[in-house]
């Protein structure tokens, strides 16, 4: 185990129990159960940005969710610095929270209706008394720069903003507390191409200027390919190849990730490749 | 002759204090045979562009046109009659969401069966016999078994079939489908679109695929038509538009892409600023004039038409060729 | 005098900006009946209980407007203030009942577990005994009054609340908003009175315009029955019975105060319909 | 489809038990005591120490519920202070009179809101569909009682067409002696089955298999027969058994208003009289009603849509 990395997730697994039919509830046979994630391991370095690819029901969701312990894991550990987050209770697990933020698939949901954007972003900094938050202007002014978006946004309310722009909101909020990891949960995947580009800059930048440790959750290879310096491929709850993500894309070592890979349309390498056919 | 020519289509949506106008003077056309992409992002108007083939419009929707004409027909004129049978038996169409085309309460064949009773006048066993023909068609395996089964207990692949085998039942001289794989895994779509390809080969109808995914169109496609705001803003070959995409909104959008080949390159794409347009506030002029990195004052006024750039392509901005700003451009026309 | 004409308008106008018709007819109605009753000592041109044998049983006429019941009451004072206290009852117990139900239903929602399915059956059962059923054997026990049918009503009125509460939160529950107050640290309380209960209680006040107006249908019942206010005070239900025995010759007595409930529930009705048409997605029954 | 059915039997089955609880519990920690309220303020201490140990009140509570449960279970409700009957048979006499009322009273409702509730739906936000949400709403907003007197008044009393009280005998003397309550059964049932089904119609419609069908070129009558209603008459068969108890208590004040001799006459008198073991009994079978009912419509619901069933539901 290398010492430095910032979160380190072993063995991590969870089951769920499947609805008994009627002749195993009568026997009381026990029912069958879904392992959504089986025994999953890996680590996330300081500033590293890890992609986490996968089709649906490939366990991806539930693992990150885990993470932070919004779906209790059944067995494994993830240790934050050290830190076992399993382990923790009350005050110790909401500061865990509070240094793993998590952004959400669909920014229609993730933002509270009733709650004007600057009013959401300062209550994030004042629950965990973060610096600054003492002046809810200027607290707000930067957490909207640091998502680039005008402070003019602060007074509005979700519903008038577009997909992307809740997005940013959503991110904005997750900085307030000033996290150390984040973790994007499909957080582009909704969102239309031209804004799914800016908000990986946005991913991107966010490493770079605050050192950011990001584990980014998504279904699209090439968007991962865009951002994450390594990548691990997920199916059926088990990681079948993790490495740096060039590497990975280039010489696939799992059946799963070739499969994924060929079936990935993009229209400049679909021209070209039909092209030198004709 | 073409199969189908649309032109000046608009669609409006009313509302409380007025209406909204979503599709603002769309033309496209399709050959027998071919398939043509329709590419769009979200609020683009392509999905109800679509649907105005078989003038099939949602609630408070109105949509003009000057032209509709399918297979020689003006789909405008069309009776109710007419129109019933025109969507019997010349189009089919498919949907996004494989899970909710479906009544939930009525058996996967039934479904099939109730079609080919109603559209074909077909009765009792002969169309069962023909609906599990049909089943196979789409590569179901053991249809006799899906027949019997409830949407909800058929994976969203699967029901994709059963939806492209109800769509060409009648032989259809068009396939109209709109998002066909935007629900469902890559491994699938694939699969979906293959399916597609091959029904187009061996029965020679023609395809309209809308997607908002250019890599599908790419893959899938002769010609792409580019949807923006309500506007085509470029149409042509596939291979000539992604090689030489005219308008700045095709190659922000090309560009924007995201590919595999990035993958441990750390470059950031340029992509497009700002938000996409919401329809009830874009005003005259050409719809992309906000986030054009081109822009000019004259877009603001331009009357948007499409200009051909040779080869059956053709482009809605007057002022910018090959990514470079035209001097002595046709001025605002 | 624009500013007289002001005092009008103006708070029309803002009225007119809540959309649609129902709303604007709604709220006009029930502030007419609410503010008429308010001023009942005021408008009411006699004591509600003044008998006067002399002039029982006339029609409605200028000095009687609303005609005089069997003992020569005037009719219109005392719907006046049977409205008064009517209104009063129910507005009390039916948003007890709410803010009883809806804390106890989002909280079961939240926490889960053995709380939340005590919560989720106890609901179940009182929502099973038809309404009128319960609130009869309550008043069986209590003995017959206002108190009796207000007890009755409040024990069985929270239970749909704390469903409506309870099945929100558990869909809320699943909605990534809550999630990330979880996600973001923040405590249940928090969570629960900021962020979940603002959101959800709107269903609720929505479903209160309903509840509203079956809680004064079942009132006036009770004191139709003579099992709700007792005489010689009078409520609307009271007063319909009172002329029971006079339907032919004197029609005015139990037709007047049907016809302000029946005004009451339709304001009320217009108010819940104008809410649900103006926002609420289609097909949320 | 057994397990579901099996555990919705189970459900219902605690619900049952819950009710049968929760009236007992009603009777000790309400305010008051029902004894002392029923012989009336001039009795003395002995004398309700006296009744309250004739009814086993003095025993421990959880006796108590226990000697309650058997005597349900076992069909044995005990005798009636005030009729000094056997509680089953007083229940017996009265039973068909009521059931005729409430079933009456639902066709009624059925007759006049399937019909307007499918006008309403297919000219959403027309004048004709305000002019029905009007008529729904202020036939919702008439007490009970009110409109069977004015209807008494009118078609009773100025026309002479229908009695206005009692309960005739034979089919039609029936019939006729119940149509009066039953129009003010159906009418105050009215809105909720023309508004549920009104927007389950309009729900189902806007869903996208209907654009599905509608783009295969069924007609439009096809369209609403074989999809649409079909799809959306569920919803308002639940309300309908959800509203039952709605139906039970106005059919209670209803008797009362036509003179009728039914459950409800039955319960107003035990009430009246304090008579409270009839009490007891009547609102735990009222209450079974409506469990039983639901019961009945949630396993007609999984036959119909097969959603419901397990195993529908996907990890």
């Amino acid at each position: 185990m290398s010492e430095t990395a910032l979160l380190r997730v072993e063995n991590l697994s969870k089951t769920f129990a499947l609805r008994r039919s009627f002749s195993e509830w009568v026997t009381r046979r026990p029912g069958e159960v879904h392992r959504a994630v089986d025994r999953v391991s890996f680590e996330l370095a300081h500033g590293e940005i890890l992609g986490l690819a996968g089709g649906s029901g490939s366990g991806k969701t539930t693992l990150a969710r885990m993470l932070i312990r919004l779906v209790e894991p059944d067995g494994g550990g993830v240790f934050l610095e050290g830190q076992d987050v399993r382990a923790a209770k009350g005050r110790d697990l909401r500061d865990l929270r509070r240094r793993m933020q998590m952004v959400f698939q669909d920014p229609y949901s993730s933002l509270n209706p009733r709650m004007q954007v600057g009013a959401a972003i300062i209550e994030a900094g004042r629950v965990h008394h973060q610096p600054g938050s003492e002046d809810p202007e200027a607290f707000v002014t930067h957490m909207l720069d640091l998502v680039r978006l005008p402070s003019t946004i602060a007074r509005r309310r979700p519903r008038d903003l577009s997909g992307g722009q809740r997005q940013r909101v959503a991110i904005a909020r997750a900085l307030a507390v000033g996290p150390q990891v984040l973790i994007a949960d499909e957080a582009v995947s909704a969102l239309d191409v031209s804004i799914q580009t800016q908000l990986l800059n946005l991913f991107l930048d966010l490493r770079d200027e605050l050192g950011l440790s990001i584990l980014f959750v998504a279904h699209q290879l090439s968007v991962i390919a865009e951002v994450a310096d390594r990548v691990a491929i997920m199916d059926q709850g088990v990681i079948v190849e993790v490495g740096p993500t060039a590497e990975v894309f280039r010489s696939p070592q799992a059946d799963y990730t070739k499969t994924l890979l060929a079936s990935h349309p993009h229209p400049l390498t679909i021209v070209e490749s039909t092209q030198k056919e004709a | 002759m073409a199969l189908l020519t649309v032109a000046g289509l608009r669609i409006a949506f009313s509302h409380r204090g007025g209406s909204t106008e979503v599709v603002r003077g769309v033309e496209f056309a399709v050959e027998p045979g071919e398939t043509v992409g329709l590419v769009g992002e979200s609020g683009s108007g392509k999905s109800l562009a679509c649907r105005s083939i078989i003038r099939l419009m949602p609630a408070h929707a109105t949509m003009t046109a000057s032209k509709v004409e399918f297979d020689g027909r003006d789909v405008l004129a069309m009776s109710a009659k007419e129109l019933r049978d025109h969507r019997a038996h010349s189009v089919g169409m498919i949907f996004q969401d494989p899970y909710s085309c479906f009544d939930p309460t009525m058996r996967i064949g039934e479904q099939v069966a109730e079609t080919l009773r109603v559209n074909a006048g077909l009765e009792g066993d002969a169309a069962k016999a023909r609906a599990l023909e049909l089943l196979e068609s789409v590569d179901i395996a053991s249809p006799e078994q899906r027949f019997r089964a409830y949407p909800h207990e058929l994976s969203g692949g699967m029901r994709q079939r059963v939806m492209i085998a109800i769509a060409i039942s009648a032989s259809p001289k068009l396939l109209i489908a709109d998002e066909p794989t935007t629900a469902l895994d890559v491994t699938t779509q694939a699969q979906i679109l293959g399916l597609i390809e091959q029904r187009r080969r061996e029965s020679g109808m023609a395809v309209l695929l809308v997607s908002h995914d250019f890599g599908v169109i790419a893959q899938a496609c002769d010609r792409v038509v580019v949807m923006y705001g309500g506007y085509v803003v470029e149409a042509g070959p596939v291979a000539e538009v992604c090689a030489r995409p005219q308008h700045p909104y095709t190659r922000g959008l090309l560009s924007s892409i995201p590919s595999l080949e990035s993958a441990g390159r750390r470059v950031r794409r340029a992509g497009i600023p700002g938000q996409p347009p919401n329809p009830a506030d874009l005003v005259a002029g050409c719809p992309f004039a906000d986030r054009c990195a081109q822009v000019r004052p004259a877009c603001r006024e331009l009357h948007v038409a499409l200009e051909g750039v040779g080869d059956g392509h053709v482009t809605a901005c007057p002022y910018v060729r090959d990514g470079v700003p035209v001097t002595n451009a046709g001025g605002s026309r | 005098m624009s500013d007289l004409a002001h005092l009008v308008t103006v708070p029309w106008r803002r009225l007119r900006a809540l959309g649609s018709w129902e709303i604007t007819t709604g709220i006009v109605v029930v502030a007419v009946l609410m503010i008429a009753s308010l001023l009942a000592p005021l408008i009411a041109p006699y004591p509600p209980n003044q008998i006067d044998v002399l002039h029982s049983l006339q029609p409605p006429s200028w000095h009687h407007w609303m005609g005089t019941d069997f003992v020569g009451r005037d009719v219109w004072s005392r719907v006046l203030y049977g409205l008064r206290i009517d209104m009063l009852v129910v507005a009390v117990i039916t948003y007890l009942g709410l803010a009883i139900g809806v804390i106890v239903g989002t909280v079961a929602g939240y926490v889960g577990g053995w709380f939340d399915a005590i919560v989720g059956r106890v609901a179940d059962t009182v929502i099973a005994f038809p309404f009128i059923v319960l609130v009869l054997a309550v008043i069986a026990i209590v003995g017959p009054g206002l108190k009796g049918v207000a007890i009755g009503i409040i024990i069985a009125g929270w239970a749909l609340y704390a469903r409506l509460a309870r099945s929100e939160m558990l869909a809320m529950r699943e909605q990534p908003f809550l999630m990330s107050t979880k996600a973001l640290g923040y405590s249940h309380v928090r969570a629960i009175f900021r962020h979940a209960l603002p959101n959800l209680v709107r269903t609720s006040l929505v479903y209160s315009t309903v509840d509203v107006v079956v809680n004064m249908l079942v009132l006036a019942g009770m004191s139709y029955l003579g099992l709700g206010q007792q005489a010689p005070g009078a409520d609307l239900g009271s007063i319909i019975a009172s002329g029971q025995g006079y339907l032919l010759s004197a029609w005015w007595i139990t037709t007047i105060p049907g016809a302000v409930l029946v005004l009451f529930g339709l304001g009320v009705s217009l108010i819940g319909d104008g809410i649900t048409r103006g926002d609420l997605p289609q097909g949320a029954l | 489809m057994l397990a579901y059915t099996a555990r919705r039997v189970g459900v219902s089955l605690v619900q049952l038990l819950g009710l049968s609880f929760l009236s007992f519990m009603l009777i000790h920690f309400v305010p008051g005591n029902p004894i002392a309220t029923m012989l009336g303020p001039r009795a003395t201490v002995q004398e309700v120490a006296r009744i309250s140990a004739s009814l086993g009140l003095n025993k421990p509570l959880p006796e108590q519920y226990w000697l309650f449960l058997g005597h349900l279970l076992s069909g044995h409700f005990g005798q009636s202070i005030t009729f000094s009957q056997s509680i089953s048979s007083l229940i017996g006499q009265r039973l068909v009179p009521s059931l005729a009322l409430i079933g009456y009273g639902t066709l009624v409702a059925l007759v006049i809101g399937v019909p307007l509730a499918i006008v309403s739906a297919l000219r959403a936000d027309t004048s004709v569909d305000h002019g029905i949400r009007i008529f729904t709403t202020v036939s919702f907003a008439m007490p009970i009682f009110w409109s069977g007197l004015i209807l008494g008044i009118v078609f009773g009393l100025k026309l002479g067409w229908l009695p206005v009280s009692g309960y005739g005998t034979g089919f039609w003397g029936i019939v006729r002696s119940l149509t009066l309550p039953a129009v003010a059964l159906g009418l105050s049932l009215l809105a909720v089955i023309v508004r549920t089904l009104r927007s389950s119609i309009r729900h189902v419609m806007a869903l996208e298999f209907v654009e599905a069908v509608r783009a295969r070129g069924f007609t439009t009558s096809r369209v609403f027969v074989s999809h649409v209603f079909k799809n959306a008459i569920m919803p308002t068969v639940t309300v309908l058994a959800v509203n039952v108890g709605f139906l039970i208590g106005g059919t209670v004040v209803l008797e009362q208003v036509f003179q009728i001799p039914g459950l409800g006459t039955l319960l107003f008198q035990a009430v009246e009289q304090r008579d409270y073991p009839l009490v007891e009994t009547l609102t735990v079978l009222a209450g079974s009603v409506v469990v039983l009912l639901n019961l009945s419509t949630d396993i007609l619901q999984a036959v119909v849509d097969p959603r419901v069933r397990p195993g529908a539901h996907s990890v």
